[in-house]
């Protein structure tokens, strides 16, 4: 699936709370079943900055596609990547580029679109950008 | 009415008390990190901007003129509230880390390899990294009073290895991390027995204590107007004056010298030779008023409401499973760090926001006690005089959600 | 109504131009030691402590979101503001007194005895005396750009003797004390060809010229924003990211640091290296909306007006029997040091103050330009956009009024 | 004359006068036939601190009595410690001591006893009692 329509299915997805709880709740239920990380990538180095719980995230290429892992000691922060990597992973690195992230305002967690916001949510898309920004320079090298 | 404090009367003195977050009366739980203001300390504020505003000493005309006078009040106000003996021993700081820092900068020059600084295991970064950059100026080392799995002090090993060589003692008069109130009389006293001076940072303590510096005999103590109801970016550091005239000045600039000329230049008397510049005249003149309208309530009062909080907090937090308390004194403040087992702060936190209760997550500037307990860091709950017991509910009910949420 | 600016209206902005001192209508001519503050701002002061006043970073709670985000959307304010880089290079300070310190207490570790410092003869108290105490903690060496009896400086020695020696220069942008615009461009120029770092004290050349930092390419310059309409207690620090980067942290405390251990501890990256403890989070606020206030009326026509007032104020005041301006160069804002002839700056303010007219006189922390001019202060009247062209004309019978009583 | 009565004539003369302008150039006239100091006296020691203005002060004892002068490069400042001079010179050091103060006030010089008024009444007025202090220590000694 194109990244787009995968954001529109989240964003779909959604749509269907009432309330912040069933918003939370279901993020907590992505964090579970997020794409882990192996552990031997746990490293300082993987982190991300700017998040007060810890977030780990590894990418990989395969054929062609950018395929991202992560992991984090608080469950919320689990969601939230896990709802990026969703959208991200197992795509081209050009489409990860150009991809906008203007479904995370959608799905209600604009709050946590602050630069400055304690979660990091502005850094992980930096970092999972960066990555894309890696492969596709080694592929066009 | 409660029979202690009309606090419903207080909270309307509190406009931010009155607003919603998420759709929800906000419960403002943060007061460790920084306490609200209330309406008569902003129309302080809004007084002096609106009709006295001008730069002070020196001044000629009317307007600094009341603005001096009224700067000055407020140093008394700071003065008498702590029984200091003299006004030129309150140094009017921009907060307690610059109160520090005033400090620690100012003994580079006393101290020399082979001597040796305290500091207490459960200290804020504010009176750790000071000295620790101090120590590397210095060559002086840096010794630590061990901290137990209570979250008190232990104060055997100080005791016994406390000697000539140690210059210097720091310690928190109340740990913000863990709301323990140290046993401040007995180390000062022990410092003193070997000639050391004694730095006691008292940010946390000022909201809930009165303390009494000429006492307590301490020779710094150090506080932030925006923990006791006052503004943001002014504080006091208190030194005894025969510590403050020794002391070299820490900045140069406008305000602390006598005399300048490019060949030589001669610093001004206390206290302004330690305060540098066109200083926060606002800040200090609202921490003024911040102080008087704290007592005006009663430090006791407030003291004794807050106890109150604490324990009927406390008993209803440790009835929820797997909920843990670090700093378990008996001896302590209206602050509550707790974790869930097995939930990480943060999610804590976000889930109580969504609530409408603000508690703060994380390390709270005290990592060595998140090292010492081997935890991440912990979900604070720090309770003001504004506070109430329903309000203590909605937490113990959100933290209850957030548990069934979370595992 | 002003063809360049609608003064009246203005004028309504700023609640303290209504009072009265002594039964007279207030003329405030003290603006170059403190601004005065617009409703606006303190609008936004009241809006935070009533709305979202709350310690920033790290919280994650909504109050602390919130104020986070203002406090560093005033950061990026500033960074538009002087056309900075990098919003990382703005460092919050509580004035430009503590910024220029941090730049001197930061080369302590960079100097050697042999090592040259100039400075101007025309500083400002805070733009000399952190150097002199840098120069007695490294042995480098004081070297003064001199000043002519027009109160501009003389570039010549310097040019001459400037050499791998120097490694920083200090200079002013405007003198407070004779309102004279400095030419920094050329300094910073021949001192970056010998390899010397640049700090320019811009104090009070903010609330006039909206200064380009990239094309300046200046490695500091310091502002407080009590001057530019904002709060007392604030001010920013620029710095080239390279030089933030080389420097040592100034303070230690909370927000500074990434990690802490009593074995080690690393530091944080800026602008938080330079931003030790909770900094004046509301006045940091307010100096971002001085700044769009500022900004909403145009620094061009503030300055022009200014120019136009500064023009027939000297004019009027130089038809005064015996009266002798001090800063008589070109290229000056709207600063007049004056005295009259055999008469005590203090005797003519006094009376000044009797008929509502608030100057400031002294050496106003420039002593060596007094001594220069072998006098114990001036009279200094500082006109701002708010002041008006009658308000000029107050003075100058004022000043004549008292010419008359005392001679 | 008694130091009382002495006040009581000075809040006398300053009663006549309307507006601040006839106080003030009654005040100038009054620093104009101040008892000058001699030059000998005009050193840093004899200064008073806190002043914007240079306060010279100097004290003798004649017959029992102290005898005050005094100098100021400002004019206001020189009829100030001229009022405080004819209040207190000529008096015996114990009266000096006893002397209250209040007239100033009287006169309309009220906001010129602030502490932290740059003209320093307040430490010329401490100025004047510590040398009082001072010869009432020897007479007692
Ligand atoms: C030229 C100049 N530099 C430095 C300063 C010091 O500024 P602050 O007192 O706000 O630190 C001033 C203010 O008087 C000034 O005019
Ligand atoms: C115990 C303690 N010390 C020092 C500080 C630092 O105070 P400030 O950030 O106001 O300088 C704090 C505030 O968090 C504190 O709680």
């Amino acid at each position: 699936m194109q990244i787009e329509a995968i954001q529109e299915e989240i964003v779909d997805e959604f749509s269907m709370f009432d309330d912040w709880m069933q918003r939370y709740e279901y993020m907590i239920e992505l964090g579970k079943s997020l794409p882990k990380i192996s552990d031997e990538f746990k490293t300082d180095d993987h982190l991300i900055k700017g998040c007060q719980s810890k977030v780990w995230v590894h990418a990989d290429m395969e054929d062609g596609k950018v395929v991202f892992t992560a992991d984090s000691d608080a469950i919320i922060t689990k969601g939230i990547i896990g709802i990026l990597i969703r959208a991200f992973s197992n795509q081209k690195p050009a489409d990860i580029l150009s991809a906008k992230t203007d479904f995370i305002d959608e799905i209600g967690l604009k709050e946590h679109l602050s630069p400055t916001r304690a979660n990091g949510l502005v850094s992980m898309i930096k970092q999972l950008k960066l990555y894309a920004l890696a492969y596709q320079a080694k592929i066009e090298s | 009415m409660h029979p202690m404090l009309n606090v419903a009367e207080i909270r309307k003195d509190f406009p931010i008390l009155g607003r919603q977050v998420h759709g929800q009366p906000l419960v403002y739980l943060d007061n460790a990190a920084t306490s609200q203001t209330p309406q008569q300390v902003i129309d302080v504020i809004v007084d002096y901007y609106s009709r006295y505003n001008a730069n002070i000493h020196r001044g000629v005309h009317s307007l600094s003129q009341e603005a001096t006078d009224a700067y000055e009040k407020a140093r008394i106000t700071i003065q008498k509230h702590f029984n200091i003996q003299h006004s030129h021993e309150v140094i009017m700081t921009s907060g307690t880390t610059h109160g520090i820092n005033m400090v620690a900068s100012g003994f580079t020059s006393f101290l020399n390899p082979g001597d040796e600084i305290w500091v207490s295991a459960m200290e804020h970064h504010s009176n750790i990294v000071p000295w620790q950059m101090l120590c590397e100026r210095t060559g002086a080392e840096l010794r630590v009073i061990p901290m137990n799995t209570t979250g008190e002090l232990v104060l055997q090993p100080f005791y016994e290895e406390l000697s000539e060589r140690t210059q210097l003692v720091f310690c928190n008069h109340i740990s913000n991390a863990l709301g323990t109130i140290n046993p401040i009389e007995e180390i000062i006293e022990a410092a003193h027995e070997v000639g050391a001076a004694v730095l006691i940072d008292g940010a946390q303590a000022a909201p809930h204590i009165k303390a009494d510096l000429q006492a307590l005999d301490v020779d710094f103590y150090t506080i932030s107007a925006h923990k006791i109801c006052g503004p943001t970016g002014v504080g006091a550091l208190y030194g005894k004056t025969e510590w403050l005239e020794k002391l070299p000045p820490y900045q140069g600039g406008g305000e602390m010298i006598a005399e300048v000329s490019f060949e030589k230049t001669t610093y001004a008397g206390l206290p302004h030779k330690f305060e540098a510049g066109t200083p926060n005249i606002c800040g200090g003149i609202a921490f003024g008023a911040a102080l008087d309208y704290l007592n005006a309530i009663g430090m006791d009062r407030i003291a004794a409401y807050e106890t109150e909080l604490l324990q009927y907090a406390t008993s209803e937090l440790l009835k929820i499973n797997g909920l843990r308390i670090y700093g378990e004194g008996t001896n302590k403040t209206s602050v509550i760090s707790f974790n869930l087992e097995g939930i990480h702060p943060y999610d804590v936190g976000t889930l109580l926001d969504q609530m409408g209760i603000a508690v703060r997550t994380g390390h709270h500037c005290a990592q060595p006690i998140m090292d010492f307990y081997q935890i991440p860091g912990t979900v604070r709950a720090s309770f003001a005089f504004y506070n109430t017991l329903s309000e203590v509910d909605r937490l113990v009910e959100g933290v209850k959600k957030a548990a069934q949420m979370l595992s």
